[in-house]
């Protein structure tokens, strides 16, 4: 079995099982939304011009959550050493663990995403959109934290640091994905954010694992 | 296929302090060598480095098999294992699922870790998570690999340090069937290695 | 030969420049003191050990 | 000239007379600017106010051209491991923060007249809010990894993931522009700009780049004898 298909299948087992799997960000996405009415109050209008921007805006945060485990754990038992003199390159290992991220986290939160959106009073017909912009945007959203995740190892205070580096670099994906879902909803043209969107998260799939693996490199040094 | 390794001047340094400045060993196929030196000294840098894990500040380190020289990163990714201090273990997973990555990650198979594991007498314990283990049965775990997976040179960070008399013996046979097919030996530790190694002092 | 009435804008142009003033005035001396300090450091650093003597 | 910046001895020997000699260009330019500035008429459309404008362009412009030389001093330092890139992009970041803040507060108070609120979601502000936080970013990172050599690489990992994002994040937000209101009055391109104020504002924005050419020579000499100072102390230790 070659190197990537044996590190993916670790890395999916770890990503699923440990700490809760998808429930914690599932979890933290069906609070946010239901914290949103009791904060804007309950008038079906706004909440329903809110609501896409708003469930995306937070599917882009809660997978910010599990990021951490994502190298932390590896670093801290000193698997990282063996997983980088190993048959894959830490490159390979880093894609690996971006998609795992995507699959165990990312994917989740999109299918939920659409229940959110109608519950929080959006029009039903926005739910396919919603999910593939989700599944699409998902894939920026990792591999961005998975950067985040490697870059702040060797610092004690991941989470929040995490955060504010991954951030700004949310900026476009966080765009299009809005973008792609409002214009769909008005029937204006959604397939050119929705185009972008992919473009960006091919892009992040394919450059990020090299910021990763140089990240995790520095870091084991 | 690992035959022989040449350490030429190797210098390492942790941030700005120079730990170590021209290091030279040579180490033929059947050899070992046991570092000794204070704590501190650098010992577990310099087996970093060697495993390419560290950049080193100065001369470099070659691999040889017979007389062709092998590019470091292709000889140590597959014809050498690095045990640290740490085991490198997930405590929420079996042993047995953490034993069997570390094995097949590093070349072996599932029926050669199984042996191994029956070597070192883990058999009984591949069930639980590795939470439940005591550090010997850890360390064992993190040495399966040793005898699972066939890799030439061994770079070993005070192997020996949570194992009792006898689990000692079991490593130490390890050690002299590696030593005999060939293999080489390079490890950091305080109390002698249980197989015939020529010291090398380090940070005198 | 200066035009300097800003009419109903003055709330607007003349915090713009003290904002520029200070925030610059702010990098100038951040920027000298760190030098004077560091350089400071390094000085003393080198005549508590002079070229060539190592302490044992 | 490269061959000065790239031995430290002949960068702190090149530094020594280039640094104050950039200060007094950034002085004199700056005097010649603000001379012109305001001897230029009023703008018969935006008033009194254009006279804003004459911090607001150089800042928000060097807000990026010091993330620009940020980059490629991570670049340098992380491909060629040269201590004095290394330095140089320490020493960068504050200022280009720094440049970043001035733009985003005299853009704001530029807009107020003309937009009625305080901050304007225009598409050339926003990218510099996200280029405010690229930095923030950065010097978080930096300051929050321990070892400093590591933390060093590992910033400038993100400043060269920063620097590919920076014209995409541009592009995102001039379609987001597009999406939302129309055009806007700030845009780069703008009324035609009238030739009476081309001169002191260029005057301006060389004087900023010169004035961040003597401030940062300046910090990266800071740098190097605070290594220099760590070394020392280090060996007198050992």
């Amino acid at each position: 079995m070659s190197g990537l298909a044996l590190i993916f299948r670790r890395e999916l087992a770890l990503s699923w099982a440990g700490g809760g799997g998808p429930f914690l960000a599932l979890g933290f996405y069906i609070a946010m939304a239901s914290l949103l009415p009791l904060a804007l109050g309950a008038d079906p209008a706004r909440m329903a011009s809110v609501a896409p921007g708003f469930a995306w805006l937070v599917l882009a945060l809660a997978s910010l959550l599990s990021l951490e485990r994502m190298f932390e754990r590896d670093f801290e038992d000193g698997a990282l050493d063996l997983i980088a003199l190993g048959p894959a390159p830490l490159e390979m290992t880093a894609l690996a663990k971006g998609l795992a991220q995507w699959i165990a986290i990312a994917a989740p939160l999109a299918l939920l995403a659409p229940l959110i959106v109608t519950a929080l009073g959006a029009p039903m017909r926005l739910a396919p959109i919603v999910v593939i912009c989700g599944l699409v945007g998902g894939l920026s959203f990792c591999f961005l934290g998975g950067v985040g995740a490697a870059l702040s190892l060797g610092s004690r205070r991941g989470g929040v640091l995490i955060a504010l580096i991954v951030l700004p670099l949310f900026t476009p994906p966080v765009i299009f994905g809005a973008g792609a879902i409002e214009a769909f909803g008005v029937g204006l043209d959604w397939r050119t954010p929705l185009l972008l969107l992919s473009a960006y998260s091919l892009a992040a799939v394919a450059l990020c694992p090299f910021a990763m693996a140089a990240a995790a490199r520095n870091a084991i040094s | 296929m690992i035959s022989a390794v040449s350490i030429e001047g190797l210098g390492v340094a942790r941030g700005d302090r120079p730990l170590i400045t021209g290091f030279n060993l040579a180490l033929e196929a059947g050899e070992a060598v046991a570092l000794a030196g204070r704590n501190g000294a650098g010992k577990t840098s310099l087996l970093r480095a060697i495993a390419g894990l560290i950049r080193p500040s100065g001369g470099r380190v070659v691999f040889r098999s017979g007389d062709a020289e092998i590019p470091p990163e292709d000889a140590i990714a597959r014809d050498a294992h690095l045990i640290g201090h740490q085991d490198g273990l997930k405590l929420s997973r079996s042993a047995w699922d953490e034993v069997l990555f570390q094995v097949l990650w590093s070349g072996g198979t599932a029926a050669s870790a199984r042996s191994a594991c029956a070597r070192l007498g883990l058999t009984n314990l591949l069930g639980l998570q590795v939470r439940k283990l005591s550090a010997g049965q850890r360390r064992r775990l993190a040495l399966a690999r040793l005898a699972a997976s066939p890799r030439s040179l061994w770079l070993l960070d005070e192997p020996l340090a949570p194992l009792d008399r006898d689990q000692r013996a079991v490593v130490g046979e390890l050690m002299a069937e590696h030593l005999a097919g060939g293999g080489l030996i390079l490890a950091a530790a305080h109390d002698p290695l249980p197989v015939t190694a020529r010291p090398v002092e380090i940070g005198g | 030969m200066f035009d300097f009435d800003a009419g109903r804008y003055a709330i607007f142009v003349w915090p713009a420049y003290a904002v520029t003033g200070l925030v610059l005035a702010v990098l100038i001396l951040d920027t000298l003191l760190r030098a004077r300090r560091w350089r400071r450091a390094a000085e003393a650093a080198k005549t508590l050990r002079p070229e060539g003597d190592t302490p044992q | 000239m490269f061959q000065a910046l790239v031995n430290p001895d002949r960068f702190m020997a090149f530094s020594r007379w280039a640094a104050p000699l950039l200060g007094v260009i950034a002085l004199v330019l700056a005097a010649a600017g603000l001379v012109l500035d305001f001897q230029a008429p009023p703008d018969y459309q935006q008033g009194y106010t254009v006279h804003i404008m004459f911090i607001h362009v150089p800042a928000a412009f060097m807000s990026e051209f010091v993330y620009a030389c940020l980059g490629v001093a991570s670049f340098l330092s992380l491909v060629f491991r040269h201590a004095l890139a290394t330095a140089a992009a320490r020493a960068a970041a504050p200022l280009g923060a720094g440049f970043t803040l001035l733009a985003l507060i005299t853009g704001s108070l530029w807009g107020r007249p003309t937009w009625g609120t305080w901050w304007v979601w225009d598409p050339r502000l926003t990218s510099v809010l996200v280029l405010f936080l690229f930095y923030i970013g950065y010097m978080a990172l930096e300051a929050a990894v321990e070892d400093e050599a590591k933390a060093a690489r590992a910033a400038a990992i993100l400043a060269l993931v920063g620097l590919i994002n920076l014209p995409i994040v541009h592009y995102s937000v001039v379609w987001w522009n597009s999406l939302h209101q129309g055009s806007s009055l700030l845009r780069a391109g703008g009324p035609a700009m009238p030739a009476v104020y081309l001169a002191p504002l260029l005057l301006m924005v060389f004087a900023y780049m010169a004035g961040f050419g003597a401030l940062w020579l300046v910090r990266i000499r800071g740098e190097v004898w605070r290594r220099r100072a760590a070394v020392l102390a280090m060996r007198a230790v050992a």
